[in-house]
């Protein structure tokens, strides 16, 4: 079963992957990402991780995904990219070289210490999975207990971004208007 | 088994200056949105206003905090030690200083700059997190907060589309570069079950290396070398610095060459030198290529540029080396190179600081006028800076009775010290390879006859910059005695 | 008899690095800025995924934690990015990343 | 006695500061006259000194003046000290004595001279320089004179300047003296390493004490042959002083006849026991060269048409005899014949600046010929100057020649019969250049015409005889000539009175013939060296009694075996392209490194740049290449 | 030993030496450009008062002792044991004194043509950097002076040299400042391995040199690292072909200072920072030092002789001198180092007149080739007497200043080099040669109407010839104070090297025997 469930998941995550780097319409690789996603959505639930497998479908497939969607459909830049012809001669070469040299190179790394991984024992509180809604209150626990800082921080991290998008997305004002109108 | 939630205690003091710089763009954002009749000069003057009073909040931590153990806040996510206090003090002056030069950039504009500084602000309270995390989250977080505030500000000049493609190019690198960083904090975490730095050392202190079990900490630390090396620009991983800093806006460079750097360098020590000391024989070796390549690759480059902002952006890079050289001999027993290590950030920060404050001068209102022959026979259209700006080049090249020797001194001085005399004549070799290029600014200014007689405006808030840097760099190159001692207690 | 084979956490890490790799390439071998962030997106889940499958394998919420973070971090960052890269097309549509080499050398 | 030394050197020095100071003012012939008078005076004192000297025992005849501390460091001890010696005093004596008779007759010679001022204040220098060479209580006191005198030299060489032939021959003049300075210098380093100190009187002490290693003693002996080679030029080094005729003559009868040239000389014989307590081949070695430039200078002035070069070139061959001697070991005669050689060569060479002067300029012997009828007293004393040179008996020059062949056949009989060719030789060119001069008919009318446009003299045309200022010390000199030989007569022991006067200098190091067969036989060689005379005398009347012009003599010998031609061939082209390929290589290999270096970086920086694309895919494959060997570093740091 | 210092003088003279100059040059600087004649009057008297000291600590110097004196020694950096420590001994004495001299003879003799002020600034600014590197008994301390002059000189190079002038002040800069680099790291080292036996971090010169001994190999190393920054300075061959360039283009006050004082920065460190701090290894790279020094002298005479340009002539003329000094030096005994001062002041006299000279000539004629002039004696002959002397002491005729200096290295070096010796000694032929046959061809022949108009020397030119030449006549005939100041401290330096090497200076004398 659970081996069925990886598979699956890692079926769709991979395909999606490939589809975000191959498809050449926008569009479509937005989509093959929501596909990936969602994979990774399966595999948090595989993994016991509800609450996040949920905020993963709400906030990736269900903002993240859109705000692409709509950009493209914004700037109309749903032209397909000709992904037969590149320019950059070494690049395509290069690129598979090295990609594939980080993943192998990680990749030989954790099975060289996969039965090191460091052993539960000296890990926080264990999970107690007993509960229904353990895993939701673990994480409000960690996240409001020894964790505050840094959620107090993602709140600076939102105003930059809403200030980002002020600065960026202002029309230029013409010089001279005494004050400046707010959108 | 439930258990309560123990919220933690906030030492409220300690935060003082993150508090600052928090409320300070706050009130920066509200008061520049919302007042009517609200100027420019007061918005620059608010920022400059909180930052230098954060700045004020850093020295006295670092004062009070005399030994250097530190103190842990919040559920020990940061650590405040002198480390911390002292980029406290660089990051939140780099921001005072980047919002007079800002004010300076917007002169003519229509623009009032309020989220120009409004993001200063936020940039460098992320560059203090960066620098004062003691969990890798927090560190991440700072780090993301310091780059996305930069990846908007390098983009912020509309009018020129470089600066927006080097808005783009930081932003798609940063985020590549920082997905490597944050994958290697997972691999630790993994390794070690702890994305705290102190639990980390902890873990690892007990743990002896067992053949082959530690490859996913190493590579995880591989990881996280990367993400920093990025962030430094130490080669090869400066590829963006060039076309950044050349293309966003003079002060926002200023910026990231000295706030910037200074975070990301404290948090990289912080990481490897202290989290990661049980693995020094693993990582020094990284980090020695690292410098070798930094320093050759920066000179090396810089010689054949011809556009002022670029020379400074590659000599930024082998200046990264410099440091990494001086992170290199920290990673010896006993060395004090994480002193002069923090010595050169503090020279080369202000040093970078005035460079650009006074190519902003010559660059011009569209910020364009960079290249070598905007900057002819300036020594007869504007003696005065022309002096000041080659008081800053000869620092940058290491003439002594300047900051830039002081700081070129100590790092080749503890190297020596760790019997690291290779990298130390590389690097030395290498700065006189780099001596090159500042020579060649200087002839154009001095020896060149000027293109046109224009003589380029000096507004009063850049030219009170660039008098203080030069202040600074021949008062410690005079007598770095002070700053030697202050330096000295950061090393552990 | 295969459903006895259960995935262990190697596994999930492996995947997670396929992912990755997947994700580098996508970074350098796309032109449209659109897609190359996308890719971006992939290697932040691919880190997610490790984070998850370690987090239960060490018995650790933390990890969970962190995951939670690094979603609003990419919410943010995806916030930024495509705010330049709007206001980079709106100027220019359907530019792409090659477009933008003015800066060279 | 001894603290007036000092007066002999400065005396010179005052008349040279002086002209320096007001030469203008003084002008012609204020200018001589203070020249001559400094000199004259200088004269007197050591006259008066030579008296002191011979007033006292012989071995008390060493008076030493040290006038102030050189150069003292550590060990090495240096004053600037006069001593006044046999040798010493003998020298000054006929150069200060010759040098106020030439400064006399250049007062006449130089007239309406521009530059006549300094003419004399050069000759005033060299004087002081000479008398600091013969003086000297130490080598580097004769080394100050020794590159004084050559600098003076130079400058009265290259006198009229603004004649390219004048310029070059005196810039060969110091350069060839260089080489030699260089073997004067390397033999002061021997000696002191060896003694520790640079003075005569302990250097030559300690030679005779056999304190001296004779493999050193060779050493230093050979290396002031060098020097003594360079500045008397013998063989191979002698091509600067044919040339150093560029000059004016009373230059060329002072330095490079009289005084001058000699110095090699008695360099030579002031360190005798140095030269004793060497091997014996170095001393042969010293005759072979005299020997051997002796004839070959003879077989060059044979054929002559110059009238100074044939004076010249007999110069060469003369001096070549005093080195003959000091080889055989006959430092008396050497001296001795230095002396009357001084005597007769100068009044040749003055003779010949009468003749010169009176002809407007023209040297061409060809050109002359029967001028003892208009100029009388020139003709005498040169008839007295040539008899004295050619050996004819009771002259100077026979007394002084035949106790060199006398020595030389004790030592060596080859080199004896090589004296004896010369000896042929120089009876036979001299009589050549008399009859050519003052015999015969006179070829001088068309030279006359040819040459009285630019007569820079009163009356045009006629040569004529020459003031007073400039007979009168022809007259002095020949009358030295005649007598001359007097010093030194070999009748009985009681005779020699200038070997008496040396002893304390040569005793010990001079060769002891007594006993040999030339000894007991002196008397038949006496007989045959005037027979080979009269040989010579004879064939050269033969040959021009008629007023033959054209010389007989092979070409070859007139362009001086064409040694001269090959050299300054060698040096101006195989030796000047070896030059220019070192500074070639300068500037293109060793200079060419280092911009090469610069070049390689910048272009190697070019190469560099060329990563930086612009496009961002190709900044993320390179990050990304950096990240996977740092990531395979750390693997591999972890696999094992 | 070395370090018996006389009593501290009430005086700092040391240290006005150096800052009286830097004082003066930020007055200059501060003046205003409307007032040249103010300007030119200030720098003068800087200058002048500076010679004045010089010649004031020449005057009180104790001649019998040979240890520093006048010494002044403040903390500076306590922190890496850093100490503003000044002294002079007898070595020191006469460069301090050179410089002290030569500057306002420039100031006063030579004229920029423009930027006056900025040109007096920087001149100023050198003088004072050149006076530290003398002075100076702390490693860093001396390299900070030997570094900083670079800037100066760089700028009157570039500022107010001739048509090639920035390549050349480039090469210039870059080649001296790669040797430093070097240096730096040795300097760093030394003082690292020295802490071990002193029992603390400290760059004082003597008390390195004094109480600690590096490992054999160690010092070897560290004295290979100072060598290359010396070598480059002298310049010793093959690294010398920046001098070339830098003379020829430096404006003739440049070449003057360079020629002057800038080069004995090398043969100074030579001495201060190779025999004394490192005895052991500098007895052992002899032979290859001597090798480089006597090829030097050969090399750059032979160079000379076939230059077209005469500045250049005379800058390949001081790469053979530089090589005697350097010989010199490496002989260790008390007559050859003794010697090497002396030239260093000698070659520094001569040259230096020689440049002026050149530059006058270049001032009347616009040329420097020397194939455009011809004759010159014939229209101005005291001009050409007084190119004479000069020649005359730089070719080390007896009498003048050049050859006590040369005879000194030469008879001296032959005690324990005497083959090297030997073969240097033909350098004195050469050198005869190149100058002389220069001298025939600017100053002899006919004239030719180019030059017929060639000026007499004119009264200040005249003057200022007429100092060097009272200097050149004097130093010849009368060099004893001189030696008799120098040989106390030269003495003390072999001694060192005695006590701490198996290397013995023969005393003259001693040697008998052995073969010419």
């Amino acid at each position: 079963m659970a081996l069925f469930v990886f598979v699956c998941s890692a079926a769709m995550i991979l395909v999606g992957a490939l589809g975000v780097v191959t498809r050449s319409n926008p569009v479509h690789a937005a989509l093959s990402l929501v596909l990936t996603l969602f994979g990774v959505a399966v595999t948090f639930v595989a993994l016991q991780a509800h609450f996040l497998a949920a905020v993963q479908v709400i906030v990736y497939a269900g903002a993240i995904v859109v705000l692409f969607l709509f950009v493209i459909m914004l700037l109309g830049v749903d032209r397909a990219e000709n992904l037969r012809i590149e320019p950059l001669r070494v690049q395509r070469p290069l690129a598979f070289v090295v990609s594939t040299g980080v993943a192998a190179v990680v990749i030989a790394a954790i099975v060289r210490a996969r039965d090191s991984l460091a052993d539960p024992s000296r890990g926080l509180a264990p999970t107690g999975a007993d509960a229904h809604d353990a895993n939701v209150r673990e994480i409000a626990r960690e996240i409001f207990s020894s964790n505050t800082f840094a959620f107090e921080l993602t709140s600076v991290l939102l105003l930059v971004a809403v200030v980002g998008t002020v600065l960026l997305a202002r029309r230029q004002r013409s010089p001279g208007a005494g004050h400046p109108v707010r959108p | 088994m439930e258990r309560g939630l123990v919220a933690p205690g906030i030492e409220w003091g300690d935060l003082a200056p993150l508090l600052i710089l928090l409320a300070g763009a706050c009130a920066v954002l509200l008061c520049g949105s919302l007042l009517r009749g609200w100027s420019r000069t007061l918005t620059t003057s608010l920022t400059v206003a909180v930052s230098v009073s954060a700045a004020v909040g850093g020295a006295v931590q670092w004062e009070r905090d005399s030994t250097v153990i530190g103190k842990y806040l919040v559920s020990d996510a940061i650590l405040i030690d002198r480390f911390a206090a002292l980029s406290i003090v660089l990051i939140c002056g780099s921001a005072a200083v980047v919002a007079l030069l800002l004010h300076a950039h917007l002169a003519g504009s229509p623009d009032d700059g309020v989220e120009l500084q409004t993001l200063l602000l936020t940039g460098a309270i992320g560059g203090i997190v960066l620098a004062a995390a003691n969990d890798l989250i927090v560190l991440f977080l700072g780090l993301e907060i310091l780059s996305l505030s930069l990846y908007l500000l390098a983009a912020s000049n509309r009018r020129r589309e470089q600066s927006q493609e080097a808005g783009l190019k930081y932003f798609v690198l940063g985020g590549f570069a920082s997905a490597f960083l944050l994958y290697g904090i997972a691999l630790v975490y993994g390794a070690t079950g702890s994305t705290s730095l102190d639990m980390i050392v902890v873990g690892l202190s007990g743990k002896a290396r067992i053949d082959g079990s530690d490859t996913l900490l190493l590579v995880g630390i591989g990881l996280l070398l990367v993400g920093f090396a990025f962030k430094v620009s130490a080669a090869p991983f400066h590829v963006w610095t060039p076309d950044v800093y050349e293309g966003s806006p003079s002060p926002v460079t200023a910026f990231m060459a000295s706030a910037g750097k200074v975070a990301a360098f404290v948090a990289l020590m912080r990481v490897l030198v202290t989290g990661f000391e049980r693995r020094v024989d693993d990582w020094r070796p990284a980090v020695w290529a690292l410098a070798v390549a930094a320093v050759v690759v920066g000179s090396l480059m810089a010689v054949t540029q011809s556009n002022v902002k670029r020379m400074l952006a590659y000599s930024s890079v082998s200046h990264a080396g410099f440091v990494l050289v001086g992170v290199e001999a920290a990673s010896h027993p006993g060395s004090d190179g994480l002193a002069s290590s923090g010595l050169y950030l503090v020279a080369y920060s202000v040093l970078v600081l005035g460079s650009f404050a006074s190519v902003m001068v010559v660059a011009g209102q569209e910020d364009s006028a960079t290249s070598l022959a905007d900057f002819a026979g300036l020594g007869r259209r504007r003696p005065a800076l022309a002096l000041a700006f080659s008081t800053l080049l000869l620092a940058q090249a290491g003439v002594p009775l300047t900051s830039g020797f002081v700081a070129k001194f100590g790092v080749i001085k503890s190297a020596v010290d760790a019997k690291s005399y290779a990298i130390a004549i590389i690097a030395m070799v290498a700065a006189v390879v780099g001596a090159y290029l500042y020579l060649r600014i200087m002839v154009s200014m001095w020896l060149d006859e000027p293109t046109d007689d224009s003589r380029p405006r000096v507004q009063r808030a850049v030219a009170i910059v660039v008098g203080l840097a030069v202040a600074f760099t021949l008062l410690v190159g005079f007598l770095p005695g002070w700053l030697l001692n202050a330096t000295e207690s950061l090393a552990r | 008899m295969i459903a006895a084979v259960v995935p262990t956490t190697t596994w999930y890490l492996v995947l997670a690095a396929v992912l990755f790799g997947i994700g580098t390439l996508g970074v350098m071998v796309r032109r449209n800025p659109l897609v190359m962030f996308m890719s971006i997106e992939l290697m932040l889940n691919a880190v997610n995924l490790s984070f998850v499958a370690l987090a239960s394998r060490l018995g650790d919420i933390n990890g969970q934690v962190v995951v939670f973070f690094v979603l609003v971090v990419a919410a943010a960052e995806v916030v930024v990015g495509l705010g330049i890269i709007v206001s980079i097309m709106r100027r220019r549509a359907s530019v792409t990343a090659d477009d933008l080499a003015d800066l060279r050398g | 006695m001894a603290d007036l030394l000092w007066l002999i050197p400065a005396l010179p020095l005052a008349g040279f500061l002086v002209i320096l100071v007001l030469g203008r003012r003084l002008g012609e012939p204020g200018a001589g006259v203070v020249a001559t008078l400094a000199t004259a005076s200088s004269f007197l004192v050591v006259a008066a000194t030579y008296f002191d000297l011979l007033g006292r025992p012989e071995e008390e005849r060493n008076l030493v003046l040290r006038v102030f501390e050189w150069v003292p460091v550590g060990s090495l001890k240096v004053d600037m000290a006069l001593a006044a010696d046999p040798l010493s005093i003998a020298m000054a004596l006929f150069v200060t004595g010759i040098s106020s008779l030439i400064h006399l007759y250049a007062i006449g010679y130089m007239k309406g001279d521009p530059k006549f001022p300094k003419f004399f204040m050069y000759l005033n220098l060299f004087v002081f320089s000479m008398l600091m060479l013969v003086m000297g209580e130490n080598l580097l006191v004769t080394f100050l004179g020794w590159e004084g005198v050559g600098a003076c030299s130079y400058f009265l060489i290259s006198f009229w300047h603004d004649r390219e032939s004048a310029a070059t021959a005196g810039k060969k003049a110091f350069v060839t003296n260089r080489v030699g300075d260089w073997g004067m210098m390397v033999a002061m380093f021997l000696a002191f390493s060896a003694v520790g100190t640079l003075s005569y009187g302990a250097i030559n002490h300690a030679a005779e004490k056999g304190q001296i290693a004779a493999v050193t003693a060779t050493g230093i002996a050979l290396m002031l042959l060098v020097a003594a080679c360079g500045k008397s030029a013998q063989l191979p080094l002698y091509l600067w002083l044919p040339d150093a005729m560029e000059g004016p003559t009373p230059v060329s009868a002072l330095i490079h006849a009289a005084t001058m040239v000699t110095s090699g000389v008695f360099l030579l014989t002031r360190m005798a026991p140095v030269l004793d307590a060497a091997h014996p081949w170095a001393t042969d070695v010293i005759a072979v060269v005299g020997a051997a430039t002796a004839l070959f200078a003879a077989t060059i002035a044979v054929a002559q048409t110059d009238i100074k070069k044939v004076l010249a070139y007999s110069t060469v061959s003369q001096l070549g005899f005093m080195f003959l001697a000091i080889g055989s070991g006959a430092y008396v005669a050497a001296v001795f014949h230095m002396i009357t050689h001084a005597f007769f060569k100068a009044l040749l060479f003055l003779g010949s600046g009468s003749v010169i002067h009176g002809m407007h300029h023209e040297q061409d012997m060809r050109r002359m010929g029967a001028l003892r009828k208009v100029m009388p007293i020139t003709g005498f004393t040169f008839i007295i100057g040539w008899l004295a040179i050619a050996g004819v008996p009771p002259f100077a020059g026979f007394w002084s020649k035949d106790e060199i062949l006398l020595y030389a056949f004790a030592n060596n009989r080859a080199l004896w019969a090589v004296g004896m060719v010369t000896a042929l030789l120089t009876a036979y060119y001299m009589t050549r250049q008399v009859v050519m001069v003052f015999f015969g008919e006179a070829r001088w009318h068309d030279a006359a015409a040819a040459h009285g446009a630019h007569g820079d003299h009163s009356h045009e045309g006629e040569p004529h005889e020459s003031p007073w200022v400039m007979t009168a010390p022809l007259v002095v000199l020949a009358a030295l000539s005649v007598v001359g030989g007097g010093m030194q007569l070999p009748f009985s022991k009681s005779t020699h009175w200038l070997e008496h006067w040396l002893a304390p200098v040569v005793h010990g190091a001079e060769a002891d013939i007594k006993g040999t067969w030339a000894y007991d036989n002196k008397w038949w060689l006496l007989v045959l060296a005037i027979l080979v005379a009269s040989a010579g005398i004879a064939a050269s009347i033969a040959v021009y009694s008629r007023g033959r012009a054209r010389p007989i003599e092979p070409t070859v010998l007139a362009d001086g075996w064409r040694y001269d031609s090959l050299v300054s061939a060698v040096v101006g082209g195989p030796g000047r392209a070896a030059f220019q390929a070192v500074a070639d290589a300068d500037a293109g290999i060793v200079d060419g490194a280092v911009n090469g270096t610069g070049r390689v970086v910048l272009s190697l920086s070019g190469l560099v740049r060329r990563t930086q694309t612009g496009f961002v895919r190709g900044y993320a494959a390179i990050v990304g290449a950096g990240a996977v060997l740092v990531l395979a570093w750390f693997l591999l740091r972890g696999w094992t | 030993m070395l370090a018996a210092t006389s009593a501290p003088v009430p005086f700092p003279i040391l240290t006005a030496l150096v800052l009286v100059p830097v004082i003066g040059a930020s007055i200059v600087s501060l003046m205003s450009t409307r007032m040249p004649e103010q300007v030119k009057l200030v720098a003068t008297v800087v200058s002048v008062s500076t010679a004045a000291m010089s010649l004031w600590l020449l005057s009180s110097f104790d001649s019998h002792s040979g240890g520093f004196q006048f010494v002044s020694r403040h903390e500076w950096i306590e922190t890496w044991g850093i100490s503003w420590h000044l002294g002079v001994d007898g070595i020191a004495l006469f460069m301090v004194v050179l410089t002290g001299i030569l500057f306002p003879l420039v100031i006063l003799g030579v004229d920029p043509h423009h930027d006056e002020k900025r040109y007096l600034a920087w001149l100023l600014m050198l003088e004072a950097g050149v006076m530290g590197s003398f002075l100076s008994l702390d490693l860093f301390l001396f390299f900070v002076f030997f570094e900083i002059v670079l800037v100066p000189m760089y700028f009157l190079i570039g500022g107010w040299g001739y048509d090639k002038r920035v390549y050349a002040a480039t090469k210039f800069f870059l080649y001296t400042m790669l040797g430093s680099a070097f240096m730096l790291v040795g300097i760093v080292a030394t003082a690292a391995l020295a802490s071990r036996d002193l029992g603390r971090f400290t760059f004082d010169l003597v008390e390195i040199a004094e109480r600690s001994d590096l490992a054999t190999s160690t010092g070897r190393w560290l004295f290979a690292s100072f060598a290359v920054a010396f070598a480059v300075k002298v310049p010793l061959f093959p690294v010398h072909t920046w001098l070339p360039d830098a003379h020829t283009q430096a404006p003739t006050g440049g070449s003057v200072i360079l020629a002057g004082v800038l080069l004995k920065l090398g043969t100074y460190g030579f001495l201060r920072f190779g025999l004394y701090l490192f005895p052991e290894a500098s007895v052992w790279a002899r032979p290859a030092l001597l090798t480089l020094a006597v090829i030097g002298v050969l090399w750059g005479a032979i160079a000379a002789t076939m230059q077209r340009d005469l500045k250049r002539l005379v800058a390949y003329s001081s790469v053979a001198h530089l090589g005697f000094i350097v010989l010199g030096t490496f002989a260790i005994t008390s007559q050859a180092l003794t010697g090497s001062v002396v030239q260093m002041v000698n070659h520094g006299v001569s040259t230096g007149a020689l440049f002026l000279l050149v530059g006058m000539i270049y001032e009347r004629r616009h040329t420097r080739e020397i194939a455009e002039l011809r004759g010159i004696q014939s229209v101005a002959p005291i001009f050409a007497a007084a190119f004479m002397v000069v020649m005359l002491s730089s070719i080390g005729v007896p009498g003048l200043n050049g050859f006590v200096g040369e005879f000194l290295v030469l008879i001296g070096s032959f005690e324990t080099a005497r083959w090297w010796t030997v073969v240097a000694a033909t350098g004195v032929i050469l050198a005869a040669l190149y100058l002389l046959w220069a001298y025939q061809r600017v100053f002899h022949g006919p004239v030719d109407e180019a030059n017929a108009g060639f000026g007499e020397m004119n009264l200040r030119e005249g003057s200022l010839i007429l100092v060097f030449i009272g200097i050149i006549v004097f130093t010849g005939l009368y060099p004893k104070p001189m030696l008799e100041r120098i040989e106390p401290s030269v003495g003390r330096l072999v001694e060192h090297v005695e006590s701490r090497t198996e290397f013995r200076a023969p005393a003259g004398g001693a040697s008998h025997g052995g073969g010419g």
